[in-house]
């Protein structure tokens, strides 16, 4: 049946077969930069590449991203693309698409649906790799000494999936050296003003604090202002990590104040058009496309700052 | 006639608030078929008596019981359940229900836990005509005035089949008309053995319904008579502790009206509200409002205050048209309005006596300037005493006051604006006697310093002693103004019910 | 002089309870702790802050680091800072019987204009050019607070109603200034007001006590404290003592969009950043807290600018105790859940009744049928 | 009041029929500019997307008919998805074990959080808060990630359409009209109901009348944990998985819904028609949006609050003139909009 049900007349807004392919976006929200950056990457390149792109904002929201998910089906779009709020629960709205023969394609988020029918692909990037990346920075950085290292942790917001697996990912590779401590481990909403806010705390409760760990560059951003507050040099006197890559914080890196950046790109946008004309066309597509994901050391940083536009 | 046994006793009982004593050892007893009038000046404690046998407030010392039982009510549904129905002081209604629900609210008739409404519009129809009140039941509450809300509220009382049945000042704003109907139904209740308490600060109706008398005084009692045996004379004493100087002499002290007029209303009007209507307020001079329940009195104040907004017809001050379109129009050319209802209309219950005596004189002030401390203290002050509002704190939030205090803030709040058009509705409303004759008085010598007075009062007596001319209004248009020379009670009577001035 | 009774009376009034019941029972023993109303939050916030005091012993130190005071009690103030600042406007429109939403938006809409215009200049660190910036910023919160009076007081829209639009859209007009992105800036001028210092002092904390100073003056000082209890007290009754309530009301939202606005430039400023999507974002509910935590009823009337402060200054305390005694952040809501709870319970004159002193405990559900002492 | 300045209280319903009328033409609008809009199936899919936030929503009706407010809701809804979640998946409950019981719970805790608020006289805004705080406090302690459900009879309630005529519900869209239609009873027909409008008229009289305002008050407060687990039930329905950060901020929409119906947030008036309304009209938006595909995230938030804003003004300006009240001041709004429910 598929809620495609009673949906007679064609697609809104000029969708619908034809020629030019017609794809349903539903992105997350706005929550960041990032997540802007990634929607900008999505618009862009499906200009470039010819595709009709409908975009719908969730706003945080599950039901408005299935909402507009359905409407999609109902306007008969010939491909549909989204970004999971959360790994859970979609397996009905992807069946409708299923039922409808619309092909869906997942974006930055996987879904822990057991029937991997449903989607055709998932791009995006790995955040538990993301977390083992710093992790192992961590390690080698710290290769030989034996003092005790004392780690903070800014985490992302609670029960978000990036935050669960960076910490998880950060987490598992540091447990095997017990000489790794996180000594304090607090959310900081991704944002700025929390990450100074906490750190600030941090530093008053902890005086010995080696390194810091922040699920994303906003925060470690922040914590930078905190730590110059309290008269330390952030990247000397305290090392510190963090995953994005977005430009402020390879400036921060170039600048030497953070120490190590796991990329976690945004930019999949022309990726994910090749893909979406792929899978219209009925070709074979890879259940599982990795963004390319490098890491930044401040001398890969200042090489790469100049054609860093977000 | 009452058997020997009460079926209510009080004994002991004290009560504090917040820097007063408003029950001291207070006594009290109710005989079943009798009706027992509850005397004091206003602040004396009888609704702090009422509200602690009915568990509104809890007792701090002092016993109660009821047919021998001991009984301390959790509140006034236990009351209500236990055979005591009550008219609390001030109307204790909701204005968003509708007039028959709030007569039948908590006592629905249902079926299969189902509201029948069609036999609750008619179950409380019929309570309102058992009062010859006939309005429609399915009316908002809100839009009745307070008269009409005080008959509502009766209504609901007396439908339960109550043990006690006490009524707090149920009178304070009714005329003769719904008084005598109200009358009737206490006799006809009385006879079916029900026992009543009775509170109101009008003499003759004590003398009229009443067989029992208690008096308190600061929240003492001062003692339990048989109406018979007490003159009206003793039982003020009794109540202000002192004798009261007669005010039958105030009539000469009226003194003749300037001729210049200071507001005229000419063919002024509102549909659903007043027939258009002229009346003409001189300087110095008292015009008396008279007329039934829900004739359109209030309508005509607040017309002419521009509460609300005529459509028809013009205002003069002066003898030049102004818009009064709104209250703050009004006061800034002189007009001030007492309320009838002070409670939803008149006072910021949680604000003290203080800052609502000000009130009205600050907003035409304006925020920007203040009235300075010393002034405000001062003014209060002056009208505290003037008025014998207790307990004269200026801090106390009026909430903490009497009801009949209240009213003398409020008055108190009007009068500090030494306005040319003083409109007052109701102004004595639950005003104990003493209090009383000073407004009258006050009224009278304001007039003599050549403010104008608009007097409304649902008792007619009194319309009659102080006002030059008494304008009488009949089904929401004015039927009559006749000048007051030798005028008396009976004449404005028939003028009222024949419509014809004679 | 008299102006400190008046403040003790003030203070007794609305500790004797917003219900609609004549008083409070029990209000004769009430009185001498509701004289200092104050007193109650102020003995929470001292409480949370010695709870510190056992996890991290250095708690309530307080050094001068690079010629600036330093130590978690500064912190708790100047993070603090923002949230007075827009509980202080809060309060007025709460006073007037409202309500505003639209705060968070209007912080997030503040920061992000004014750090735009500044990251356009040539030299960020010209002042005339970041005072120019703040200006508009400012200009442009009182504009939006005016919106919300106009929808209140002149169309007469429900004040949540009306300023939820303003939140919602707002936060979009945020987005739409900084294009989604976090507009960074570098400009010592604009870093002062957030994070800046003069005579060692936060100069944060200096504009929350100026803003303070200001509301106290309009308020206590003018009559405008008085008009606008009226009005929130019982509005009909105001109208007919002829004070201009849409006025009154248009100012309260007006002043509450300044300090929103302040708040704004506060918290951008703060980190030299401008993030539209998540500056202020539920920031009104932190503000509205702090408010009833502060003893002003939600119901309008009676309000406590000491209060607000206060309960500003607990909410904050809060969090950073959170943070400094390192609670998990799984278990931060629930932390917080308790708090929250304990304070409104101390707080609470019913409670404090029911439990410290041995009374008579209110009736328990009133319903049951008469008990069997009055049955006849 | 100045109600009695309109003596007929004719604009009793004004409110309700404003926001119907208006809803029309807003639906109409919609259809005009995009073609699939005027499927009837668009509106049963507001409906099937929104069933949740009607229950809830409905439960939000009787608190602030009270005159109160309750900010718990969202995360109660939040604690069922994950309770029932986390008990059907890793304690591999059966389903008739896991629905009374969190039915049960957010019953509970409604009626602490109601106890508290009348017998210690602390203002529902911060108890509730409180529960707020504390339901999404437990769901993180069940688990930070998302719990999928795999429950067979979940999965049926899921996946199951009744159809009607080439038209399809959910099951859910059923469960909400019942319990809308139980509900509009109990207001009308009940004692308990016209308690609840006597109270939010006001608390004191109510109590001087000597109507069980504990009771009511307390019982409002649980209906509306009820509501809210209802609502967390139906949306695991919805969403087949139990996360602590579903429904934030649902307390706002709930609240939105209930006051865009005509009620008073000062409550003792109102209507759960306009409760229903109230969540199309925020349907139908959300509806628009999608179906628009040309929005930018910020736009989107602008066009939202655009249309609300046309929206509540024009239902305004009609309810001001349809109870024929002078241009209202903005004190006297509430009470020329009053709707006593007088029968
Ligand atoms: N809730 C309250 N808080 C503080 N004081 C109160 C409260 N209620 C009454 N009082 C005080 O108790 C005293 C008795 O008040 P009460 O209302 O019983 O007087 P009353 O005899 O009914 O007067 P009236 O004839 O004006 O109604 C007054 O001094 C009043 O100030
Ligand atoms: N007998 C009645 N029949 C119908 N409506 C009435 C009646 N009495 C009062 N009302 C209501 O009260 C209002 C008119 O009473 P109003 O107060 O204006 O006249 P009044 O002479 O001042 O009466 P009161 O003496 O009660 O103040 C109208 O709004 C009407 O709804
Ligand atoms: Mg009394
Ligand atoms: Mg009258």
């Amino acid at each position: 049946g598929g809620a495609g049900g009673g949906a007679a007349g064609g697609g809104g807004g000029g969708g619908g077969g034809g020629d030019t392919i017609t794809l349903g976006f539903a992105q997350v929200g706005a929550e960041s930069g990032w997540r802007t950056a990634n929607t900008k990457s999505i618009q862009d390149s499906a200009k470039a590449a010819g595709i009709d792109l409908k975009f719908s904002d969730a706003q945080q929201k599950q039901e408005n991203q299935i909402k507009a998910i359905r409407s999609y089906i109902q306007q008969k779009v010939d491909a549909i693309a989204f970004s999971p709020v959360v790994e859970s629960g979609w397996d009905t709205v992807l069946k409708e698409a299923k039922d409808a023969k619309i092909p869906v394609l997942l974006t930055d988020r996987a879904v822990d649906s057991p029937d991997t029918s449903l989607y055709r692909t998932f791009i995006g990037s790995d955040f538990v790799v993301e977390g083992t990346k710093a992790g192992e920075w961590l390690v080698k950085e710290y290769e030989g000494k034996s003092d005790p290292v004392n780690i903070v942790e800014l985490q992302g917001t609670t029960g978000s999936a990036p935050a669960n697996d960076r910490k998880k990912g950060f987490g598992d590779v540091i447990a095997a050296d017990p000489k790794f401590k996180i000594i304090a481990s607090q959310t900081g909403d991704f944002t700025r003003a929390k990450g100074k806010e906490v750190m600030e705390a941090f530093l008053k409760a902890h005086k010995d604090i080696d390194v810091l760990f922040a699920h994303n560059d906003d925060m470690g951003l922040g914590a930078i202002e905190a730590i110059e507050g309290a008269g330390l040099k952030p990247g000397v006197d305290i090392k510190i990590i963090t995953i994005d890559a977005v430009k402020d914080g390879m400036q921060a890196l170039a600048d030497g104040k953070i120490n190590f950046i796991a990329e976690c790109s945004p930019l999949l946008g022309p990726q994910l058009m090749d893909l979406v004309k792929k899978v219209v066309k009925g070709e074979q597509v890879p259940q599982r496309v990795l963004t390319e994901e490098t890491t930044f050391t401040p001398e890969q940083a200042k090489a790469a700052l100049p054609e860093r536009k977000y | 006639m009452a058997d020997p046994r009460p079926i209510l006793t009080m004994t002991g009982i004290s009560k504090d608030f917040p820097g007063v004593r408003a029950l001291a050892d207070v006594g009290f007893r109710l005989f079943p078929g009798e009706v027992h009038a509850l005397m004091g000046e206003n602040g004396a404690g009888k609704s702090t008596l009422i509200k602690v046998l009915t568990g509104v407030y809890d007792v701090d010392q002092g016993e109660i019981a009821l047919d021998g039982e001991p009984v301390r009510f959790s509140g006034p549904l236990q009351a209500r359940q236990a055979g005591v129905s009550t008219v609390y002081q001030e109307v204790n209604l909701c204005a968003n229900l509708s007039v028959a629900e709030n007569i039948l609210i908590g006592r629905e008739p249902r079926r299969f836990g189902a509201i029948r409404w069609a036999a609750l519009r008619r179950r409380a129809a019929e309570l309102l005509r058992r009062l010859q009140l006939d309005i429609d039941v399915t009316a908002p509450l809100g839009t009745c005035s307070i008269a009409v809300q005080q008959m509502v509220a009766i209504a609901r009382a007396i439908d339960v089949s109550a043990k006690v049945l006490i009524l707090d000042e149920p009178t304070s704003s009714l005329d003769a008309g719904e008084v005598g109907q109200l009358f009737q139904v206490i006799k006809r209740l009385k006879d079916e053995g029900i026992a009543i308490l009775f509170v109101t600060h009008f003499l003759d109706q004590v003398y009229e319904v009443s067989d029992r008398v208690t008096v308190l005084r600061n929240g003492r009692l001062v003692g339990e008579y048989l109406t018979r045996d007490l003159s009206q004379i003793d039982l003020v004493g009794k109540m202000i502790g002192k004798e009261l100087q007669v005010l039958e002499h105030l009539d000469e002290e009226r003194a003749p009206a300037a001729p210049e007029p200071v507001v005229e209303a000419r063919a002024l009007g509102r549909r659903g509200a007043v027939a258009p209507f002229d009346l003409t307020v001189r300087r110095g001079e008292v015009v008396g409002l008279a007329g039934l329940l829900g004739s359109g009195r209030t309508e005509v104040a607040r017309l002419l205050f521009g509460a609300d907004r005529a459509d028809h017809g013009r205002i003069l001050l002066d003898g030049v048209p102004v818009s009064l379109r709104t209250p703050r129009a009004a006061m800034g050319r002189g007009l001030a309005f007492c309320s009838e209802n002070r409670r939803t209309e008149g006072l910021v219950e949680e604000l003290t006596v203080r800052e609502n005596i000000i009130l009205a004189l600050q907003a035409v002030r304006g925020w920007a300037r203040p009235i300075p401390r010393r002034r405000q203290e001062e003014l209060v002050g002056r009208y505290i005493q003037a008025l014998r509002i207790t307990p004269a704190d200026p801090g106390l939030p009026v909430r903490a006051l009497s009801g009949g205090n209240q009213q003398k803030v409020l008055l108190a709040r009007w009068l500090i604006t030494e306005p040319r058009l003083l409109i007052l509705d109701e102004p004595t409303r639950g005003i104990d006697v003493g209090a009383k004759a000073e407004i009258q008085r006050l009224v009278v010598s304001l007039s003599k310093d050549g403010m104008g007075v608009l007097f409304i009062s649902a008792e007619l007596e009194e319309v009659l002693r102080l006002s030059h001319r008494i304008a009488v209004l009949r089904d929401r248009r004015m039927v009559a103004q006749m000048v007051n020379e030798g005028v008396d009670a009976d004449r404005v009577m028939r003028v009222i019910a024949s419509g014809e001035s004679s | 002089m008299s102006r400190e009774t008046d403040a003790v009376r003030d203070e007794r009034v609305v500790a004797d309870g917003e219900s609609d019941l004549v008083a409070p029972r029990g209000a004769g023993r009430m009185r001498g702790l509701a004289r200092h109303r104050l007193l109650w939050p102020v003995l929470v916030l001292v409480l949370l802050l010695l709870s510190n005091l056992i996890f991290t012993p250095g708690f309530f130190e307080i050094e001068v680091r690079q010629g600036h005071l330093y130590g978690s009690v500064v912190d708790i103030v100047r993070f603090g800072a923002p949230l007075i600042l827009v509980a202080l406007g809060m309060t007025l429109v709460i006073a007037t019987g409202g309500i505003d939403l639209s705060v968070g938006s209007i912080v997030a809409i503040c920061g992000a204009m004014a750090c735009l215009r500044i990251s356009d200049l040539g030299d960020q660190n010209e002042v005339t050019g970041v005072l120019a910036a703040i200006g508009l910023a400012l200009a442009l919160s009182l504009v939006l607070g005016l919106w919300n009076g106009a929808l209140i007081a002149g169309v007469g829209v429900q004040p949540i109603i009306a300023t939820l639009i303003l939140m919602v859209a707002g936060r979009g007009l945020a987005q739409l200034i900084t294009g989604g992105q976090i507009i960074t800036i570098n400009s010592s001028p604009y870093k002062l007001i957030g994070a800046g210092y003069w005579l060692t002092l936060p100069f944060s904390i200096l504009v929350a006590l100026a803003v303070t100073a200001l509301a106290v003056l309009l308020t206590r000082r003018t009559a405008l404290g008085l008009l606008i209890e009226a009005v929130g007290g019982n509005a009909e009754a105001s109208r007919l003592a002829g004070i201009r309530s849409r006025r009154i009301m248009l100012m309260a939202y007006v002043f509450c969009g300044f300090c929103a606005g302040v708040a704004g430039l506060m918290i951008s400023s703060n980190v030299s950043s401008a993030d539209g999507n998540n500056a202020g974002l539920w920031i009104e509910l932190d503000a509205i807290l702090a408010v009833v935590i502060g003893g002003t009823p939600l119901a309008g009337g009676r309000f406590s600018i000491g209060g607000t402060v206060i309960g500003a200054l607990i909410i904050q305390a809060l969090s950073t105790t959170i943070y400094t005694i390192g609670v998990p952040p799984e278990t931060t809501l629930l932390f917080k859940a308790v708090v929250v709870t304990v304070v409104c319970l101390v707080q609470s004159p019913a409670f404090r009744a029911r439990v410290f002193r041995r009374r008579a405990p209110r009736p328990l559900p009133v319903a049951e049928k008469p008990k069997a002492e009055v049955a006849r | 009041m100045s109600a009695r300045s309109s003596y007929l209280p004719s604009g009793r319903y004004v409110p309700v029929l404003a926001t119907l009328a208006l809803l029309a033409v807003m639906y109409g609008a919609g259809a005009l500019r995009y073609e699939a809009f005027g499927d009837g199936q668009v509106i049963l899919n507001v409906f099937v997307d929104n069933a949740f936030l009607l229950v809830v929503a409905v439960g939000m009706t009787f608190v602030i008919l009270t005159g109160g407010i309750d900010l718990s809701v969202g995360s109660v809804v939040a604690l069922t998805t994950m309770l029932s979640a986390s008990l059907l998946k890793d304690q591999a409950w059966p389903p008739y074990a896991v629905l009374p019981l969190v039915l049960l719970l957010g019953a509970l805790l409604g009626l602490g959080m109601g106890c508290v608020i009348h017998y210690f006289e602390i203002q529902p805004f911060i108890v509730t808060l409180a529960g707020m705080f504390l339901a999404r406090g437990l769901c993180y302690t069940i688990s930070t990630a998302s719990i999928p459900i795999d429950d067979p009879f979940w999965r049926s309630m899921a996946d199951s359409k009744v159809r009607l005529a080439g038209y399809f519900v959910s099951p859910s869209v059923l469960v909400a009209l019942v319990v809308v239609l139980v509900a509009a009873y109990v207001l009308g027909y009940t004692r308990l109901g016209r308690n609840v409008y006597a109270i939010g008229g006001s608390p004191g009289s109510a109590l001087l009348m000597g109507l069980p305002v504990a009771r009511t008050r307390i019982a409002v407060y649980t209906i509306s944990g009820f509501c809210s687990a209802l609502g967390g039930v139906l949306l695991s329905f919805y969403m087949l998985s139990g996360y602590g950060l579903h429904a934030v901020g649902m307390e706002l929409d709930a609240i939105a819904a209930v006051v865009i119906g005509g009620t008073l947030l000062t409550g003792g008036s109102g209507y759960l028609v306009g409760t229903v309304l109230g969540v199309m009209v925020l349907g139908v938006i959300q509806t628009i949006i999608t179906f628009d595909g040309t929005l930018s995230s910020w736009w989107t938030k602008i066009v939202i609050g655009v249309l609300l804003f046309v929206f509540i003004v024009l239902q305004r300006l009609i309810a001001a003139r349809g109870t024929r009240s002078a241009p209202a001041a903005p004190e006297s709004a509430p009470l020329t909009l009053t709707a006593p429910p007088a029968r």
